[in-house]
């Protein structure tokens, strides 16, 4: 079965083999950006010492080349936590504030593509200032 | 080897071919190359010529103005600065083949992994000269430049060594970081020269109880002439690609420091918008280019071509 | 010969399919702008390119950007070809050498035409962009030196506040320069260093710009004290060697007690220099109130098809509601009266610190100097400043060097007259 | 050669040599990594926190994907018309005819040529070419280097006469002579014209700056002036750039270079 072996030596040649991998990363990465692009981005909002804060205002700034400008504003719910929907960027600064209470000063989050959803891993602390 | 200029023999020909049909398929084979370098630099060079006698700019109609420009040169100390930085480059290519002629001949000995050495040289030719230059001017940076930081931590050195703002350091550091990019393609055409170094020769050579030193002298050197001259020519040219590498480092300071003439053309045509005087340049770093490469083949013996056979 | 035919089908096959693409893309009303090196404010230029369309119909706009040193080039390789860009962005003097060989349009008669577009902007301003009395360019943001100081290094050299005087300047740094510190830094491209003669009464040429004026006691003596500082480390020497990244940086490392800079230096060494902040950094006029402008402006190439769209187009981009929106993203004046009061007015309230820095570039415009409108600017800059870097580094006598350069410089402009 | 000397002392040169060519990549890409600013002191060795976003900002802030087209179309179009016209030259220089010195001595002189000179030329003659801010015109200066066609001639040269003559004798056409016997002998000079041709076509910075008029026709080098431009500062994103610009060339030179390291070293010159 000449055609077999033939085949396989073009497919483990060099210059098919290492562009086919590339290939198949690059389509099994665009599957997963595919799936995950929504532009949610939850997270919680706490005060100093550790519990939740109710309808905070969560304010949601995007990267435009140079600066970051605010986009968008939500309120905690009852269990201090929030949600955005449609965050178009890939770098994010979140801040929040509950007159009273104090300031988180701007949180700046990364993402791995645009509008990636995330769940914040660490809580907005509400700072004393 | 057999000489090629032989023409093919007299009985052959008639049968195939008349000659003349043959010449116009070789000019043919010829045309494309001849027609791209016709396009991209005999006639931009013919421009410059007939430039470098006018007044012209872009705006304003051009007048004749016969030897001005070249003399306006001769009187100007800012090309002759550039011209001596540019000879000191040129002069600088030899270190660079001595340099990687002593890797080559490294690499050359029969060790384990000598393939992945020579991969690592190479490594840096395919950079791209502008990222090369901004790599090494941090490597150069007073404050916080790595070689001055191991420098002080060696403790060779009291104080940082302002290395691309001094007058006297700028122009080598240029070259060190021209013949850091340069070493691998350099050690490349020189192993093709020793690669074909009969083997059996160093063997008798040894035997008639040779010295290292004295092989080298006798037989290594003589056999790879024709690698060191491609080698030279190919150092010599980098006084026309190390454009970008002094432009992004130094952009040649400090004051005229590395100046060399093909930023001064730059300079000249582009910023001031003078040319007619750029040309003019153009045509005396043109003529020097070709007389040190005359030269250069007269010295190494060679004939034109610089891979010729014979 | 069937294969030569084959080739000559291949490549004018190719030749349409590569057809330039703005060719085919040809409709009658089309305007081109190369800016220079400007390419952050791609959203704000679309916003402005989509408003001028509304205005506009039917309008094309191309938009090119270009890095400093390669728009010259760019620029007159289109001019040689025919197709120069309807507008370009120009900095500093680079504009006077194209208006004297004709290659601007002269927008005096628009000017006139339309004079509340010439009362937007700061007359000093727009009078800098005039060369025998004509005028060539319309603003888009302007910048001019300042003296920024470390006000921790002034406290603890034990001064009180920005030096007055030239002699004071140079003692100031005298006081503060210990171990690797150093009292005073400038920047030195386009004139920028020009302010330091300025203020001791030294002019660059003769009145009727014939001969060279600068080869007085006075420069020497303000060259030999500039040396002598340099020496003793008062002076830094990166002020006579470095470019942009050097000075910056060095102020940045807070090492430095005053930087002679304008506006946009702010930016960077901010960016760099953590101890930055509205206690330790202080921002003033130079002695003598004199400063260099390194402005851009908009100028309309003559070889424009459509100048008038071009001269509506560049009075939209510089109208007082999208000059207040660029200083708003870019924090940076634009000349224009209305938009840099109110964006001032607001920014005192959102960073105090950048507005104390940018108020200094609306004051005393009256006194700026070091912008000759020549149309050899640049070779003039090429004869000159290589003397006073010599001089300054200790490398050349100071009455030698000026020697050499006013030999130079009398040279270049007897070849010019 | 030096076979009876110790091993240890080629090594230990070899390793420092190496080190001296690594240490710049090192530094590039540690920084492109971890980002902390270049101009902090004292710099460290090892970096800190290692995060890919500086490769995101990359990806998103110039249109990447579209300069990495261009560059690939303009390099594909550069090797292959490159490889074609150096062996077609290269094989016409190994036959004596009356004007091969005139030849050899032009193609010599037009090595020596500066580019920064031309570009005025160069642009007005692409201009009536039609060939303006198009793929075809980016790689038209490339389509052939002086370099190649002396590795083609003496790769060429090095193929026995007989076996040209007695191809001739049975009555084959000249370029079926070249397709059948010469070139599948001088692989190696092709895989070295490859990799010369598109290290050469990648990296050309002056030509796309002056030649590409619209936006989505610009190459990766012309990228990297942009970093250069706006952000003079040195943070990692510049670095991130360097390195996504170099990959490719890396890539393709790690996978031919087999035959690349052949192709200079059995064809290049004969002894």
């Amino acid at each position: 079965m000449n055609c077999q072996s033939r085949w396989r030596t073009i497919l483990s040649n060099r210059f098919v083999l290492v562009p086919g991998v590339i290939a198949a990363v690059v389509l099994v990465w665009n599957i997963y950006v595919a799936m995950h692009n929504h532009g949610v981005v939850v997270g919680r909002v706490v005060d100093v010492n550790g519990n939740p804060v109710a309808d905070a205002t969560v304010a949601l700034w995007i990267f435009n080349f140079t600066t970051y400008e605010e986009k968008e504003h939500v309120t905690t719910d009852a269990r201090g936590d929030f949600r955005f929907s449609n965050n178009p960027s890939y770098k994010l600064q979140i801040s929040a504030e509950k007159p009273g209470v104090g300031r988180s000063d701007r949180v700046p989050v990364f993402l791995y593509f645009r509008s990636q959803d995330v769940d914040l891993s660490s809580p907005l602390r509400l700072g004393g200032n | 080897m057999t000489a090629i200029e032989s023409p093919m023999p007299r009985s052959v020909g008639r049968i195939l071919r008349p000659r003349t049909r043959q010449t116009l398929l070789l000019w043919c084979f010829l045309a494309p190359s001849l027609v791209i370098f016709l396009l991209y630099r005999v006639i931009p060079v013919i421009w410059n010529l007939v430039l470098s006698f006018q007044y012209w700019s872009p705006l304003k109609a051009a007048e004749f103005a016969g030897w001005d420009h070249y003399e306006d040169l001769w009187f100007d100390d800012v090309f002759w600065q550039a011209l001596w930085n540019t000879l000191i480059v040129i002069a600088s290519a030899p270190i660079g083949i001595a340099l990687a002629l002593g890797l080559a001949l490294l690499v050359n000995a029969d060790i384990r992994g000598r393939n992945v050495y020579r991969t690592i040289i190479f490594l840096s030719y395919p950079l791209m000269t502008v990222a090369v230059a901004i790599i090494w001017r941090w490597m150069f940076d007073e404050r916080v430049g790595l070689i001055n930081y191991a420098a002080r931590t060696f403790d060779l050195v009291d104080k940082p060594i302002p290395f691309l703002n001094s007058f006297t350091w700028a122009l080598p550091s240029v070259i060190v970081a021209n013949i850091w990019q340069m070493l691998g393609f350099y050690m490349i055409i020189l192993l093709a020269g020793l690669q074909n170094v009969p083997r059996e020769l160093h063997e008798a050579a040894a035997i008639d109880g040779a010295g290292a030193l004295h092989r080298f002298t006798r037989i290594t050197l003589p056999l790879i002439r024709p690698s060191l001259f491609l080698a030279f020519v190919i150092g010599m040219l980098n006084a026309i690609t190390s454009f970008d590498l002094v432009y992004v480092m130094t952009g040649g300071g400090p004051g005229r420091a590395t100046e060399i003439l093909v930023t001064y053309i730059y300079k000249l045509g582009f910023v001031q918008t003078k040319f007619d005087s750029a040309a003019a340049v153009t045509i005396v770093f043109f003529v020097l280019l070709i007389s040190i490469a005359w030269a250069a083949n007269r010295f190494t013996g060679g004939n034109a071509g610089a891979v010729e056979t014979e | 010969m069937k294969r030569r035919s084959v080739v000559k089908a291949a490549l004018t096959g190719a030749t349409v399919l590569a057809a330039p693409a703005y060719l085919r893309a040809q409709s009658s009303k089309k305007l081109s702008i190369l800016t220079w090196n400007i390419a952050d404010q791609q959203e704000l230029f679309k916003q402005e390119f989509a408003d001028f369309k509304a205005a506009n119909p039917g309008v094309e706009i191309e938009w090119l950007d270009k890095k400093g040193p390669d728009l010259p080039a760019f620029y007159q390789t289109q001019i040689v070809a025919g197709t120069p860009p309807d507008i370009v962005d120009l900095q500093g003097a680079i504009w006077v050498d194209y208006a004297a060989n004709g290659g601007l349009v002269d927008l005096t008669p628009y000017l006139q035409k339309e004079p509340d577009v010439a009362k937007r902007f700061n007359a000093d301003y727009l009078k800098g962009w005039a060369y025998q009395g004509k005028t060539y360019l319309l603003p888009f943001y302007v910048a001019k030196t300042l003296l920024y100081y470390n006000k921790t290094m002034f406290q603890e050299a034990g001064l009180a506040g920005p030096p007055q005087s030239f002699d004071e300047l140079l003692g100031f740094s005298e006081k503060m320069a210990k171990a690797e510190k150093t009292g005073f830094l400038t920047l030195n491209f386009d004139w920028l260093y020009w302010p330091l003669f300025k203020m001791n009464g030294i002019e660059l040429l003769s009145p009727d710009g014939k001969k060279a004026a600068f080869n007085t006691p006075q420069t020497a003596d303000a060259l030999t004290k500039l040396a002598k500082a340099t020496a003793s480390g008062g002076v830094n020497k990166i002020s006579w060697t470095g470019r942009w990244v050097e000075p910056n940086g060095a102020f940045a490392a807070g090492t430095v007690g005053m930087l002679h800079a304008h506006s946009s230096s702010y930016f960077f060494v901010k960016g760099q220099g953590p101890w930055i902040n509205g206690q330790t950094l202080g921002a003033a006029q130079l002695p003598g109130f004199w400063s260099t402008p390194t402005n851009h402006g908009f100028a309309i190439s003559k070889g424009s098809k459509n100048p008038d769209l071009a001269w509506k187009f560049i009075t939209h981009v510089t109208s007082d509601k999208w000059a207040s929106a660029f200083f708003k993203n870019r924090s940076v004046l634009t000349a224009n009266l209305a938009a840099d009061n109110a964006g001032l007015a607001e920014m005192e309230k959102t960073d105090p610190l950048a507005a104390a820095v940018l108020r200094t570039q609306i004051e005393h415009t009256d006194k700026l100097t070091g912008n000759w409108p020549l149309p050899y600017d640049a070779e003039l800059k090429d004869a000159f400043w290589p003397e006073i870097q010599n001089a300054a580094l200790g490398r050349k006598e100071p009455q030698k060097a000026l020697a050499d350069a006013e030999r130079t410089v009398n040279r270049l402009l007897s070849r010019k007259a | 050669m030096m076979g009876r000397y110790p091993r240890w002392p080629i090594h230990f040169a070899l390793i420092g040599a190496g080190i001296v060519m690594l240490v710049p990549f090192y530094w590039v890409l540690k920084t492109s990594v971890s980002g902390e600013n270049i101009y902090a002191y004292p710099p460290s060795i090892v970096p800190r926190h290692i995060h890919p976003f500086f490769y995101i900002d990359v990806w998103y802030s110039i249109p990447f994907a579209r300069y990495f087209l261009n560059s690939v179309a303009v390099s594909i179009i550069a090797v292959v018309c490159n490889v074609a016209f150096n062996a077609m030259a290269g094989y016409a220089l190994t036959h004596g005819f009356r004007g091969k010195n005139a030849v050899m001595l032009l193609f010599l002189s037009c090595m020596m040529v500066p580019f920064q000179a031309t570009i005025i030329p160069a642009y007005l003659i692409t201009g009536k070419l039609g060939l303006l801010d198009s793929w075809l015109g980016l790689a038209l200066p490339q389509c052939s280097t002086i370099i190649c066609i002396f590795v083609f001639k003496s790769s060429f040269d090095a193929v026995p006469r007989s076996l040209i003559d007695a191809a001739r004798i049975d009555g084959l056409p000249e370029w079926r002579i070249i397709w059948h016997i010469m070139l599948p002998l001088s692989r190696s000079a092709i895989a070295t014209n490859v990799i010369l041709a598109f290290i050469w076509s990648w990296n050309n910075f002056l030509w796309p700056l002056i030649m590409t008029r619209s936006a989505d026709m610009q190459t990766l080098p012309l990228g990297l002036a942009r970093f250069l431009s706006y952000q003079e500062d040195t943070t990692g994103a510049l670095y991130a750039f360097c390195i996504m610009v170099l990959a490719p060339g890396l890539v393709l030179f790690l996978m031919a270079q087999k035959e690349f390291i052949q192709g200079l070293t059995s064809g290049a010159t004969k002894g």
